[in-house]
């Protein structure tokens, strides 16, 4: 009976330690630098996030070929958070306190972004984020690649306004119903009164994850375009749900030159699963295309087609985000000449590399970075083309100032301030004061 | 008819499904302390009657009056066992991952609300309880055994067991003998007989000579309503009886 | 509709017959060129057209291009009528050497180039040594408009209501005596008709006398549609006396007859969202309801349907482009066998050990399911792939007020056949009857020679394969991706278990009456809540009839 | 009396020594992570405390749904709301510990309604700032819904494929409901950036441990009551229920209540482990009521062993750790491998790891036996596992496994 019973005890405490031991296997070898890649291979985000994992092993692998970093060879670890948001936090752990990491590229939501900044900020490492998202946040460990709303959504509206645009009055904001959307939609409505219009040329729609009919809500738009004032629908909708709301307007006939559609969550991936004959025209706001005309973006997708041995694969604008981001880190890593966090975030804010679209990109001191604004309308071949971009590059705007309650707080990581919410009215850094770990 | 001294008084009662009348307009009285065997072909509505009286269908028509003045059609199962009446399958029904006293200790009249199940001891009383009825269905050698481990027989009598244990003024026996072998069925008849001594019961029966050991006034059901009443002899020699029996 | 664009179901009610109106196509030229002659004095010659043409190379933005455009607009010229559709699709080319403008065809990494106005090949050229004239939207509608007067000539009457149609949404009075010359001209009912309300709105907006804008407001109010309804409510707001009265009266009876068409649109969105309901559920109704497997893997039947009309289109577009729009019908068997023989493997392979263990089959199928996901996944990648929609289920119809979709009522006369044909299998063929009996009481069936393993493997096949063809027809709505049954399953488990378990027509009546309550919740609540108090009242009807919509009523054996 | 039944043969036994390692880890592998030096080789990461943390909450997640599914045939396959919203509710006193610590410096509302616009905290916020007000509502809030809804379910006798379908009903409607922003509760995103817990940093290693050790010692208590609960009368009650429902109605008892006490109960389990868990992963977001996940859980009862106390335990680590691992070491195959376990769990190991180690014994001790016949009345743990018995009422004995349409 004892022997059965310590046989019983073994397999539990086996079972309870099973994941630690296994995970520590691959044992640390000196001469490489690790890279943490943290996207969702499976679940419902796997459909956006996988390409960024391939990104970012021929990120590195490129990077290798030139000779590494700081002498070392670089090594993807990949793992898999399965779109589980708490699993992202298990795995940035992970990552960084077992695999030793010197940095992590990943998420794509705002959720998981979310779920793995405690961990981030608790064991001091580095986050590089590819995504456009909602704004509202700025963290020491945390470097936002992707657009804020001031990068996209109000420059795309500001070119509806104009008469290029068609001179829209009227406006549709139309999202799936999470935080980007609503943040996003309360700083275009704020933006959109300033601007002069009316309360009740502005409609608000929610609907949920991968809804997938969308017949009332198209003729709906139809229906409110339909009074006289030109309108336009700017749409927040996540990705998934993007292709039946596409093929319900394309079949309802909504076209783009009465009701123009902008998307600030529709690329070239999402494009690829639809055919866009009957979309052509509507728009996109992005900061980067697949077709824009510069040397170093055809140089990429060069390289990223024999990469992927893959003639149809396209790129899109986190993977740029992706480009710049792991780019930036290795010129910071260089000037600091160690992967050693708290170098690499003194060493990065001004840092400046190409991005894809022909200009410099520079991390600003709120860990944001500037890119240009570019619009671009849907071809029939399922690319964008570029009718309109800023003149100058935007800088990421952290903290809107058109939200009421974030109007006064800058976020600025550089010594002596290093505060990522300092409230310019009551001269104090809010939440984490001095919190250097 | 008075309800009066009748501890079990069915008056016009209709039931049916999907426009099937599997009861119609029945009437049956049982005195307090009778003892009565049911039989009838199948199809003759004969446990569609228990599901009545035990309150699992409710009839659309006609009064069902238990213990001369409570009216069955207003409660529901548990409320009706509370009442007193004791129902045993057609097929033995017993918890079968229990072991056999476990199952008589579930059946003990007392409470059945969930409190005092969860922090109740077993008393000296119950146990007392237990130990009598073990004596009445003989099965105390198997007392520990999980009631899956019963024969088919066996089981049939745990189950009259366990509806002795509720200690209910009626009990309701739906082929007790079904499956039996000979001697068994013999044991069967002799222990319902003893159970008839201080309980109302009715019996639904195939087994003739199950019936005929018995000694009871015999009902004969056919199509959801009575066909023929009395003693199983009388009943037998009925033209009618036999008829449905045997077909024309 | 933009000209030389996908070819677009006819907007015309009536179908229009050119042929039986060859008669009067002299008169329709005239009218077209008489139509020219009151637009410009007089017509440019090819020369002077060819340098307004040429203003194009120094257009550099698009106000100056929309200039150019609207200059050649307005010679009037059906010559520029090809070189403006060219460029509103994008294949209008400035040759670098020479600052000379063609039209341009992509072939391959060249491009073929054509004459901007008589279309004559010129030759071709290297895509890098042209530069492409930009559009986007608003000068695709400047084009618009501008092929909206010249087409108003046109000798396709498609054509000419299309035109129609672009200068009633956008009034011009100076529009009305060409208007009045097309209406005089016009020959067919409907186009005229259409003439007319464009002739009217236009007249609402210009300085005409009362009784004429009367009559404008009662043949805008015999459109009563939306269209209609917001340019009569402009007029309203701005106009006075009697002509206000009246136009308020005409709005009060549009908007009352909307209201009317709106419900009647809510129950055709709901017998579409019921549609495509029943089509993911019907499969399950069969494994899940006939034979008691809680089939998790159900959804991924389903999305290996989908994807096998992936595949199917893939191989046609690059074998034989032309069955393109056949290609929906050469997946529907396709889908039907690949998803019935997964299943078939599936019930062969795990299921059938089993049996009678309905909540492991669960668990079995939600690993089957996890596989065949990350196997899809594998296989075609994570992302989206494109299914293309054939040009017959492509665009939408007018029925009155009800806008339909050619896609969705495809869909719903499809999940009607698959439901009937469905039926008809259970209910009149052999195989049906074995099905049910096997159902019913197996070994009472076993014995009476039915070879129950092969009905059970058979059934199991028919439900995934019911699954393949339900995703054949999603494909058309929704994105196909690894994920895609898992939009799907818990719906349709709600389905099969709202309209009762084991009970075809259950599930139909379900998945219809979900789909309607869906859609007349939707307008008030909104998308999430309203689906939100769907799942609520499933709950809340559960309680009231614990089996469902059509249970099975008797004497259930208990045990 | 409890003592003795605590140290007795068999079933208690294995529960007296699965307490016992709980208790005794959750004494040990603290100490072991704060008091060894990082480099010494007894020492344990805080990683792998915070990853075995959460596992001990899945795994109370696990007994909780075992009490109803194991011992009393309810299959619920909407779990995982009972357990979210013990996790908002912990989530909900841990951002009002923020306080003027947030992003905004608000010190009433938390950020993610600062920036929304909400302008004063809604009702169901209120108290929250309180400890004891939280724990309450951690227990109180699963438990009203889980009465509520069993009460109206169980009354109207919806049983079988009906519940399981009503309870994923319910997580669903959970799920899209917190999606909602105008809830109040974070939407997508959750709640989350937590600082403090009882005034301790909740990132903290010792906090992180103390979490650690209370996951493990609410478990342990967690298979006491649960234990205690099928021990008693009742517990063979609610088995008696699972078996056969209509002979408990005839013998008097309401089945309606019987399964409502077990529904209510496992629901307060449910969202103690919640809310357990909520601090230890640093977010609580709508993701938890995704109804895949509750079925998740059910995939480990049974992989562990339904109808046993230890099996789920052993089925929520096992799975899990497994589930940590495949994502590290296989992160483009692991749902092969995870799908091919619960395909190889149902066909090779019916009764789970429990069930199959149980029967093994018994196949050992049945050549025994026959010398030991007196021990008859230690009554094996597999006894009450309903898979190795009789299934859907049909005798076992030579039978070939046959599809019986749901119910």
């Amino acid at each position: 009976m004892r022997g059965h019973l310590a046989t019983w005890a073994n397999t539990v405490v086996a079972g309870a330690f099973a994941a630690g031991i296994s995970i520590t296997m691959p044992a640390a070898a000196d001469d490489t630098i690790k890279v943490g890649v943290l996207h969702s291979l499976s679940g419902t985000m796997a459909i956006s996030e996988t390409t960024l994992k391939d990104t970012m092993l021929f990120l590195i692998e490129e990077q290798n070929k030139k000779g590494g970093l700081l002498g070392k060879k670089l090594e993807a670890v990949v793992v898999d958070p399965a779109s589980d948001w708490p699993l992202f936090a298990e795995k940035a752990r992970q990552l960084i306190e077992q695999d030793k990491v010197a940095a992590v590229f990943g998420c794509w939501t705002s959720s998981s972004r979310k779920s793995v900044l405690p961990v981030f900020e608790e064991l001091n490492g580095l986050l590089f984020y590819p995504v456009q998202y909602e704004g509202e946040e700025s963290q020491r460990n945390v470097f936002y690649t992707g657009a804020a709303p001031n990068q996209q959504a109000i420059p795309a509206v500001d070119y509806l306004m104009s008469e290029d645009g068609g001179s829209v009055k009227r406006w549709v904001l139309a999202g799936t119903d999470y935080v980007y959307p609503q943040t996003t939609n309360k700083i275009l409505k704020a933006y959109l009164e300033s601007k002069g219009v009316a309360g009740e040329d502005i409609m608000v729609n929610y609907t949920p994850f991968g809804h997938s009919d969308w017949q009332t809500i198209v003729s709906d738009i139809k229906k409110f375009g339909s009074a006289g004032k030109k309108t336009a629908v700017v749409s927040t909708i996540n990705g998934d749900a993007n292709v039946p709301f596409y093929k319900e307007l394309g079949n309802q006939g909504v076209k783009a030159e009465d009701i123009p559609v902008v998307a600030f969550s529709v690329g070239e991936e999402e494009l690829a699963g639809l055919d866009t004959t009957p979309l052509v025209g509507h728009l996109a706001a992005w900061n980067y295309f697949q077709s824009v005309d510069a040397p170093a973006n055809a140089e990429f997708i060069d390289a990223w087609k024999a990469y992927t041995k893959n003639d149809k694969r396209v790129t899109n604008d986190p993977m740029e985000a992706h480009v710049i981001g792991f780019n930036m880190w290795v010129k910071a890593v260089e000037k600091a000449a160690t992967t050693d966090p708290d170098a690499v975030i003194d060493a990065i804010v001004g840092v400046s590399v190409p991005n894809l679209t022909g200009g410099f990109s520079t991390m600003m001191p709120n860990h944001h970075i500037t890119k240009p604004v570019l619009i671009g309308e849907i071809q029939a071949d399922g690319q964008f083309e570029t009718v309109w971009e800023t003149p100058g590059l935007v800088v990421g705007d952290e903290w809107s100032d058109y939200l009421p309650d974030s109007k006064s707080l800058i976020a600025d990581w550089r010594a002596p301030m290093s505060c990522g919410n300092f409230n310019v009215a009551t001269g104090k850094c809010g939440g984490k004061a001095g919190t250097t770990n | 008819m008075s309800k009066a001294n009748t501890i079990l008084y069915l008056d016009g009662v209709s039931v049916s499904f999907d426009g099937f009348r599997a009861i119609n307009n029945l009437s049956l009285v049982l005195d307090k302390g009778e003892m009565r065997a049911i039989i009838g072909p199948n199809g003759a509505g004969k446990t569609t009657m228990m599901d009545i009286v035990t309150g699992k269908t409710r009839p659309d028509a006609g009064e069902v009056y238990f213990d001369g003045n409570v009216d069955l059609t207003r409660h529901d199962e548990a409320d009706i066992a509370m009442l007193g009446i004791g129902r045993k399958f057609q097929k033995p029904t017993v918890f079968e991952n229990h072991c056999v006293e476990d199952n008589l200790l579930l059946s003990l009249k007392g409470p059945r609300s969930i409190l005092p199940a969860l922090f109740s001891r077993r008393s000296t009383a119950e146990n007392k309880r237990i130990d009598d009825i073990f004596d009445i269905i003989r099965l105390g050698h198997r007392r520990g055994d999980l009631a899956a481990s019963l024969s088919h027989g066996q089981k049939q009598w745990l189950e009259i067991g366990m509806l002795l244990a509720q200690d209910p003024k009626l009990l309701l026996v739906d082929e007790p003998v079904a499956g039996m072998t000979d001697a068994e069925t013999e044991e069967t008849a002799r222990l319902l007989k003893q159970i008839a001594e201080t309980h109302s019961v009715i019996v639904v029966e195939h087994d003739m000579h199950f019936v005929r050991e018995l000694g009871v006034k015999v009902t004969c059901l056919h199509e959801g309503s009575v066909l023929s009443e009395g003693s199983l002899d009388f009943v037998s020699a009925d033209e009618r009886v036999v008829e449905v029996y045997l077909g024309r | 509709m933009v000209p030389g664009g996908p070819p677009v179901r006819d907007p015309v009610n009536d179908p229009p017959e050119p042929v039986l109106y060859m008669g009067f196509l002299r008169n329709v030229v005239a009218a077209g060129l008489m139509l020219a002659a009151t637009l410009v004095c007089a017509a440019a010659d090819e020369a002077e057209l060819r340098q307004l043409v040429a203003k194009f190379a120094d257009a550099n933005n698009f106000q100056a291009t929309e200039a150019v455009v609207r200059e050649l607009g307005a010679t009037g010229s059906p010559a520029v009528e090809g070189l403006l559709t060219a460029l509103s699709q994008g294949s209008l080319y400035v040759r670098k050497a020479d600052d000379a403008i063609f039209v341009g065809d992509e072939v391959g990494p060249d491009i073929k180039l054509r004459d901007p106005l008589n279309g004559e090949a010129v030759g071709t050229v290297a895509k890098a040594g042209l530069t492409k004239i930009k559009v986007n939207n608003t000068l695709r509608r400047v084009i618009r408009d501008a092929l909206g007067g010249l087409t108003l000539g046109s000798n396709d009457p498609a054509v000419r209501l299309a035109a129609a149609d672009t200068m009633f949404k956008n009034p011009d009075p100076a529009t009305i005596a060409a208007l009045d010359a097309a209406i005089a001209g016009e020959a067919v009912d409907s186009v005229k008709a259409r003439l007319e309300q464009a002739r009217a709105s236009a007249v609402l907006l210009s300085d005409l006398g009362e009784a004429d804008k009367m009559a404008a407001i009662d043949i805008l109010s015999s459109r009563a549609d939306q269209d209609s309804l917001s340019q009569l409510s402009r007029f309203q707001a701005s106009a006075e006396g009697p002509l206000r009265a009246s136009a308020a009266a005409a709005v009060a009876t549009i908007d009352q007859s909307l209201a009317l068409w709106q419900v009647g649109q809510n129950v055709w969105y709901g017998i579409s969202l019921g549609s495509v309901l029943l089509l993911a559920a019907i499969g399950l109704a069969i494994t899940f309801g006939v034979m008691g497997v809680i089939n998790m893997a159900h959804g991924e039947m389903v999305m290996l349907g989908a994807y096998t009309t992936f595949v199917v289109q893939q191989v046609i577009r690059d074998t034989a482009p032309g069955l393109f729009d056949w290609s929906l019908a050469i997946a529907l068997p396709m889908a039907f066998l690949v998803s019935g023989a997964v299943g078939l493997a599936i019930e062969r392979g795990v299921i059938r050990f089993l049996y009678g263990r309905p909540l492991e089959t669960l668990l079995a199928t939600w690993g089957v399911s996890l596989i065949l996901q990350q196997a899809v996944r594998t296989i075609f990648g994570p992302t989206n792939q494109e299914v293309g929609t054939p040009t017959w289920m492509s665009g939408s119809f007018q029925l009155g007020q009800l806008a339909i979709t050619w896609n969705r009522l495809c869909i719903v006369v499809f999940c009607l056949a698959v439901f009937a044909l469905l039926l008809h299998v259970m209910k009149r063929t052999p195989w049906g009857l074995q099905m049910r009996a096997v159902t019913q009481n197996r070994r009472m069936a076993a014995s009476m020679g039915i070879r129950t393993p092969r009905v059970d493997a058979l059934t199991f096949a028919l439900g995934s394969g019911i699954a393949g063809i339900a995703g054949v027809a999603l494909s058309q709505i929704d994105n196909v991706s690894p994920n895609f049954g898992q939009g799907y399953i818990i719906d349709s488990f709600m389905v099969v278990v709202f309209g009762g378990v084991g009970n075809l027509w259950g599930t139909f009546v379900g998945a219809m009456s979900l789909g309607i309550l869906n859609k007349f919740l939707e307008p008030y609540t909104g998308a999430v809540l309203g689906k939100i108090m769907v799942l609520v009242l499933i709950i809340l009807f559960i309680q009231k009839r614990p089996r469902g919509l059509f249970a099975l009523k008797g004497r259930a054996v208990e045990a | 009396m409890i003592s003795q039944r605590f140290f007795a043969a068999g079933a208690d036994r294995r529960i007296a020594i699965t307490i016992s390692i709980l208790i005794g880890v959750a004494v040990i592998v603290p100490t072991l992570n704060i008091a060894v030096a990082p480099d010494s080789a007894f020492h344990v990461p805080s990683y792998l405390v915070a990853l075995v943390g959460k596992y001990l909450c899945y795994a109370l997640l696990a007994l909780a749904l075992d009490l109803v599914w194991g011992f009393c045939g309810i299959l619920s396959l909407g779990h995982g709301a009972f357990f979210a919203l013990g996790g908002y509710a912990m989530g909900m006193y841990l951002m009002r510990q923020i306080g003027d610590r947030g992003v905004y410096a608000n010190p009433l509302l938390p950020d993610f309604m600062v920036f929304l616009n909400w302008k004063e905290l809604p009702w169901f916020w209120h108290g929250f700032d309180h400890f004891w007000f939280a724990a309450l509502m951690v227990m109180a809030v699963p438990g009203l819904l889980a009465f509520v809804f069993g009460w109206f379910a169980f009354r109207s006798r919806v049983t079988g494929v009906y519940l399981s379908i009503i309870t994923q009903a319910m997580t669903y409607a959970l799920l899209l409901a917190f999606f909602r922003n105008d809830m109040g509760f974070g939407g997508n995103n959750g709640l989350t950036d937590f600082k403090d817990i009882l005034g301790f940093n909740v990132q903290a290693n010792t906090t992180r441990s103390a979490l650690f050790a209370a996951s493990a010692a609410t478990l342990a208590l967690g298979v006491f009551v649960t234990w205690r609960i099928i021990g008693s009368r009742y517990g063979k009650l609610l088995m008696a229920v699972r078996d056969a429902e209509s002979r408990t109605r005839f013998l008097g008892w309401r089945a309606e209540n019987v399964k409502l006490f077990a529904f209510t109960v496992s629901a307060v389990m449910a969202g103690i482990a919640g809310a357990l868990y909520v601090p230890q992963v640093g977010i609580i977001n709508p993701g938890e009521f995704d109804p895949a996940n509750s079925i998740e859980v059910v995939v480990w009862a049974a992989v562990g062993g339904r109808g046993t106390i230890v099996g789920p335990i052993i089925g929520a680590v096992l799975v899990n750790a497994g589930k940590s691992w495949f994502t590290g070491a296989l992160p483009e195959f692991w749902l092969f491998a995870l799908g091919g376990l619960f395909i190889a769990v149902t066909l090779f190991l019916p009764s789970g790891i429990v069930g199959m180690w149980d029967s093994w014994q018994a196949k050992r001790s049945g050549r025994k036996a026959a010398a030991d016949a007196a021990d008859a009345t230690a009554v094996p743990e597999m006894a009450i596992a309903p898979a190795a018995i009789v299934r859907g009422g049909r005798p076992a004995a030579g039978a070939a496994p046959e599809p019986q349409p749901a119910e």
